[in-house]
């Protein structure tokens, strides 16, 4: 069934839209309520972050909108050492949206939930004029386990290790946009066990952040930036697979500046970082873990290139897009 | 100046052939060269636009060789 | 045989004179900085940036043009990537979509294709830049056109052909010792075109690959050749490229296309350096012949300085100040290829 | 300045939008950080929601997207009987918004949150293609101040209080889209100072709710079917305007069913209604509040008419559209 | 003088023998609905509710060439709202939306000659549905289109006339003891056009307005006379309607249109019935002649029972399982003036 | 059947005028009628389609008194 405008007026389609899809599939005695806001009980400091969700096309190798949805919230306030508990779901459909999609979406986020541990507790439905995309917007709220980390707080001598390989997701999208046939799957995952790992593993972490939009070039710099210091990393350091290497080469494009979801840096003590690698290559999600370099006195980032060479890595500007020249 | 990426030629089609980049399959328009099954061809916007005489490794060492020889003073017959 | 790390010692330690050598093709231009090659040779070795970026050279009143198509109500620009962001007049490509613009990202050119089959009641315009690489690829796609009788699909051509660049290049601007001339367009052209011009004005013409491993090699083959006094063409790239070029993709050309003068951004008229469509097939042109070109750099930009090697990025005043990649002034910044672009990417 | 697509890439432009206008009025040490997810205290239970805003136009009396952004979230949270504290808000923009346009909805977002006394702690902002448009999710978390208030917790005997006049908000968007001229504003308000009064004079609330899509009909509806008890109102006792009631009867359309923004509904013990009914008409927010109605035994909601009669109120089907008919 | 009390305790108390009322139009059925009418008269005074809502009696095929219309390249299709909800059979003018479909919704068909104007490349077409209150604007509306010599804007007719309708069930339904005729219709026709019914038939006619005391005071006029045996056409809105109607209304209509047989949804064909624009002015017309009409009823529908008075929707089967406002069955569902879902609001 | 609401005319600019609708105005198309400024006019779809001759009140009372006289014998004359 194509969703139409009056799923969105408030009314009985808006009702029935909520009890066929979110609550069957979101299914928790906080949502069920549908009272204006869940209650809810939390221990200590909270982490709370939000981010919207508008990939093209809603179904890709490896996941769907509603596992990113789940994935990049959860991600983000693991980022903060925090234990994701609560997520919200706020969906914006555009008139002509497919209600079985908007299923298949809503049950990835319920497995996805379920795996990371968190429970969706409050949503929100809108529809819109326009030609049947599906927007998401989701904000969580975890329980701070480690006080301290920050962009801000990365010190001479840290290294910064990778979880693992760079541009999956991007380049998962862009095949099915582009109609190049692979295996390249999104890396799309929930991350929280990761850090989970390093805690426990005693690492005095400094600095996390998921790779998304912009890269690995945008985000080094925005640390590099916020603690004031250079990054230095090194090509050969940085993990790629070959096929992501060769989906590159087809379009121009530069697997730095590729988004992932999931894949985080952790800048941790030096003395700890051998450690820190081996605690995250234990995780399926940190198999191919590295550490790609080191935080340096200066500013900026700069790569060794695999000749030997030197030069810098700036921030995306513009879009990843396919180039001839 | 103009993006290029050489890809084996896997499956020929008439005017297409199927074309494997570190497993990447892309289709591709070859009637602007005759490839063969399992040639190498050189990709530019959707189009093979020369079969590769030699692979990457190959012609470095062809490259190295040449300078040595230039280097101590037989420059070859390329001109 | 010489090794990568002997090249590289005898790059970084050359003391003579200073040489200036251009690369024509911005692929190169892009492989240099990646690969962080001036960190590895010597300063006095100068590495300066050409006209070989298809976007950098694409005059404003094209973008304008395209800008104009897009807004038109039933229309659709077809196009590659990199023009999106390349500003005119009125704007980029991607503020058009902004205004309301149709503006689709291709891979190909041939992917138009299905594009103006599956809607037959958009009028689709393909945005056909390119050099010579890229050129016989529209050709293919006017021989599918003819023989699927589509109306809906056409060209705005903004063909550039590299020899007459290269040719006004040597003859107004003295300063330049050597061409690492382009891969790809080779491929097509064959290594034979710049016999010619090695010969007329002295200059060695090292065709190059694009690994690191290639630029170093024909840095130091230029450096061998002017160490002997020698002005050859030297074919470097020989796995792809051939004396005679592809014949197939040059009979395509001439099979649409003729030659004509063009207007470069930054540079201005250059005789014979574009390929139009012929007469006979004018009715898949969208308007080419009608664009009227005019000198048009930004105030104070000092792209024709930076396209024709005079000066490096940084010495344009307005340099990382007023322009930058996200305001471009000039079209050098524009382009992932442009040479103020690359420059200010590898600064600080 | 007209946004387009590269400013949704993560990179340069992403990072200049943010700077110039979102960190620029939202403005407080915790998002400025710019960390993936906020750090926050709070104290004792909480109360938790989400919703989106996709209002067009964009700007009309009484408000703009902005300001229904921060009172919807705030007004959710209060209506849980929660002090609001902390808000996220996510942007997602159509290729053609403007840029100034979204800077004065930042700044009233800023103004609105003030006097609401919450603070902006995390956002996020992507761009779509599309033709301008500016939609808007916010989520909120609030300290609970009392325990138990829930659309399921409504008693037999207990009495309906209205804060004031319905179908401003309605009545304001559609004039701008249908070109009637009049003074109607939206009454788009943050509602926690009425809860506020209610709590702090005594009155043990046994469910609030904001009456905002779907209007008063459907809200009371969910009233019944929550509580399972039947809804009595009388409809001399609804307030609405001359101007409003004017306006309705050119479109075609039902004040009970109209959107408002800054209504609520509040269950009170039948004893404690006076007492209430004055609690809410000292706030300027509930000046023209009204007792309209009672909580019965039963099913579904009634409305004894003016005429004395008695009708089934039923919740919205479709949308509030003018009609001929 | 009577008072309103009066009035009620004695339509309450009634006990005589049942009597049948059709009230003509739905803005009186939805008014007997929100004043809760029916729990204050006897349950002998069965209200029943006729065809006069245009909504309703839009034949599903008529939709159909809208949701066509509103799908085609750079059409679109301008309506009031009450016909966005209306299923055709390929769904509605809403999901035709989902599906694409440019479709406006307007207060007043004259605000199309704005859009029209605005937008000259997209081909508008008005939903012109309506009874003889409605078709007058259509006129000038069509002044106003001729003088700006306008030619992207159409209608696509669906107008009824109401006289022929109620001899249609005059004719046909027996059980009818009186009418309450439409308000506004009989504005623009005037109370004399009931005449002719009121005498052929032997039934009392009473013009109403919409408040509930109008309604009240209509149906207790119909005692009054059922009590003397009189068949008067009484006109209690005195205030609007004049015997003769309104001449100007009846004059533009008169130049752009003439009365032709037509298909009622739920009743079938009823001669004379409607009206199409004469043959001088078909350039306006955006096809509404080549719509194929059939009966199209689903299966199980007992629309044309209840429009006729037949039946009460709870007595079709279908009322209130299968066939909900959320998901109508038949057309009698679906607008907010269609006695079925005016009932299901009304149930519980 | 059709919605229609009374409104005073407030401005004549031709065959427009400014209508006032308990103090919302809308610009009505008037050539269906004469409207003088003051004047009360029933609207439909943005068009007056009648001069009203009495208010809603004096309506009521006259209706109930046809009544009284009717439920006297003494039917009135309009038929
Ligand atoms: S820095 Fe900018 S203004 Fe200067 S030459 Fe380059 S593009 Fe032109
Ligand atoms: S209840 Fe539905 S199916 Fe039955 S008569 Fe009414 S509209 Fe038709
Ligand atoms: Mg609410
Ligand atoms: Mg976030
Ligand atoms: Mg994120
Ligand atoms: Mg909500
Ligand atoms: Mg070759
Ligand atoms: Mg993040
Ligand atoms: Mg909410
Ligand atoms: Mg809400
Ligand atoms: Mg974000
Ligand atoms: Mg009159």
């Amino acid at each position: 069934m194509k969703i139409d405008l009056s799923y969105g007026s408030g009314g009985k389609q808006t009702s029935s839209l909520i009890n066929d899809i979110f609550l069957k599939h979101f299914d928790n005695p906080v949502l069920n309520r549908l009272e204006d806001a869940a209650v809810l009980d939390v221990q200590g400091r909270i982490a709370y972050t939000t981010d919207s969700f508008v990939v093209t096309p809603l179904f890709f190798k490896g996941g769907n909108i509603g596992k990113l949805a789940v994935c990049g919230t959860v991600n983000d306030l693991a980022m903060m050492g925090a234990r994701p508990r609560y997520l919200t779901a706020g969906f914006i459909l555009e008139a002509g949206a497919d209600s079985q999609v908007l299923e298949q979406i809503a049950q990835t986020m319920r497995e996805t939930a379920d795996e990371a541990g968190v429970q969706i507790v409050a949503g929100d439905t809108k529809v819109v004029e326009g030609s049947g995309n599906i927007y998401i917007n989701t904000s969580g709220v975890g329980e701070i386990l480690k006080e301290g980390i920050s962009i801000a707080n990365c010190q001479e001598g840290d290294c910064i290790l990778l979880s693992g390989n760079l541009g999956e997701h991007h380049a998962a999208i862009m095949s099915e946009r582009m109609g190049i046939e692979n295996n390249i799957a999104s890396d799309c995952a929930p991350l929280f066990s990761l850090v989970e790992g390093l805690l426990e593993a005693g690492i005095d972490v400094h600095c996390m952040r998921d790779v998304t939009r912009g890269g690995l070039g945008t985000v080094l710099n925005e640390v590099a930036d916020s603690s004031a210091c250079q990054v230095e990393i090194r090509e050969t350091s940085l993990p790629v697979s070959k096929e992501i290497q060769g989906f590159c080469s087809i379009l121009g494009l530069d697997p730095l500046y590729m988004a992932n979801e999931g894949k985080m840096i952790a800048v941790v003590p030096g003395e700890q970082a051998e450690q820190a690698l081996a605690a995250m290559q234990r995780n399926p999600y940190g198999a191919y873990a590295q550490i790609i370099g080191r935080i340096e006195k200066g500013a900026g980032v700069r790569m060794i290139t695999a000749l030997g060479g030197s030069r810098a890595v700036d921030i995306l500007y513009g879009e990843g897009l396919p180039r001839i020249c | 100046m103009c993006v290029a990426v050489p890809g084996k030629v896997i499956e020929i089609n008439g005017p297409k052939a199927k074309v494997d980049v570190m497993n990447n399959t892309c289709d591709v328009d070859i009637r602007l060269v005759q490839p063969k099954l399992g040639d190498y061809v050189l990709i530019h916007a959707g189009c093979a636009i020369d079969v590769l005489s030699k692979d990457a490794a190959e012609e470095i060492l062809w490259m190295f060789n040449e300078l040595e020889e230039e280097m101590n003073g037989h420059p070859g017959a390329d001109r | 045989m010489v090794t990568l790390e002997q090249i590289v010692k005898e790059l970084k330690e050359y003391d003579g004179e200073e040489i200036k050598i251009m690369e024509v093709c911005g692929t190169h231009t892009s492989s240099i900085f990646k690969n962080g090659i001036r960190s590895l040779i010597s300063p006095k070795i100068k590495l300066i940036s050409g006209p070989g970026c298809p976007v950098c050279v694409t005059p404003s009143v094209y973008v304008d043009k395209l800008v104009e198509l897009s807004l038109k109500p039933s229309h659709c620009v077809l196009t590659f990537g990199d023009m999106m962001k390349v500003k005119g007049n009125q704007g980029s490509l991607t503020e058009a979509v902004a205004k309301g613009g149709r503006v689709r990202v291709l891979y190909s050119p041939l992917d138009s294709l299905t594009a103006a089959q599956e809607d037959p009641d958009t009028q689709y315009v393909f945005a056909a830049v390119g050099f010579e690489t890229t050129t016989p690829i529209y050709g293919l796609l006017l021989d599918e056109i003819l023989k699927k009788n589509l109306s809906n699909l056409k060209l705005l051509t903004s063909l550039k052909t590299i020899t007459p660049a290269l040719e006004y290049i040597c003859e107004n601007e003295k300063g330049i010792d050597a061409f690492i001339a382009p891969g790809h367009v080779s491929v097509i052209i064959g290594s034979q075109s710049y016999e010619a011009l090695a010969e007329k004005y002295g200059k060695p013409f090292v065709v190059a690959g694009f690994g690191g491993e290639h630029i170093l090699a024909a840095i130091y083959e230029i450096l061998l050749q002017l160490r002997d006094g020698r002005h050859q063409v030297k074919n470097m790239y020989v796995s792809a490229v051939s004396q005679e070029g592809n014949p197939q993709a040059l009979s395509v050309i001439n099979q649409y296309f003729e030659t004509k003068e063009d207007f470069w951004r930054g540079i201005g008229v250059i005789p014979q350096s574009s390929l139009g469509l012929k007469s006979a097939y004018q009715q898949f042109d969208a308007g080419s012949s009608f664009i009227e070109y005019r000198e048009e750099l930004p105030k104070g930009c000092r792209c024709t300085d930076v396209i024709l090697g005079r000066i490096t990025p940084v010495e344009c005043p307005l340099f990382g100040g007023s322009c930058t990649p996200l305001n471009a002034v000039g079209p050098c910044m524009v382009s992932t290829e442009g040479v103020c672009g690359i420059w200010y990417k590898n600064r600080g």
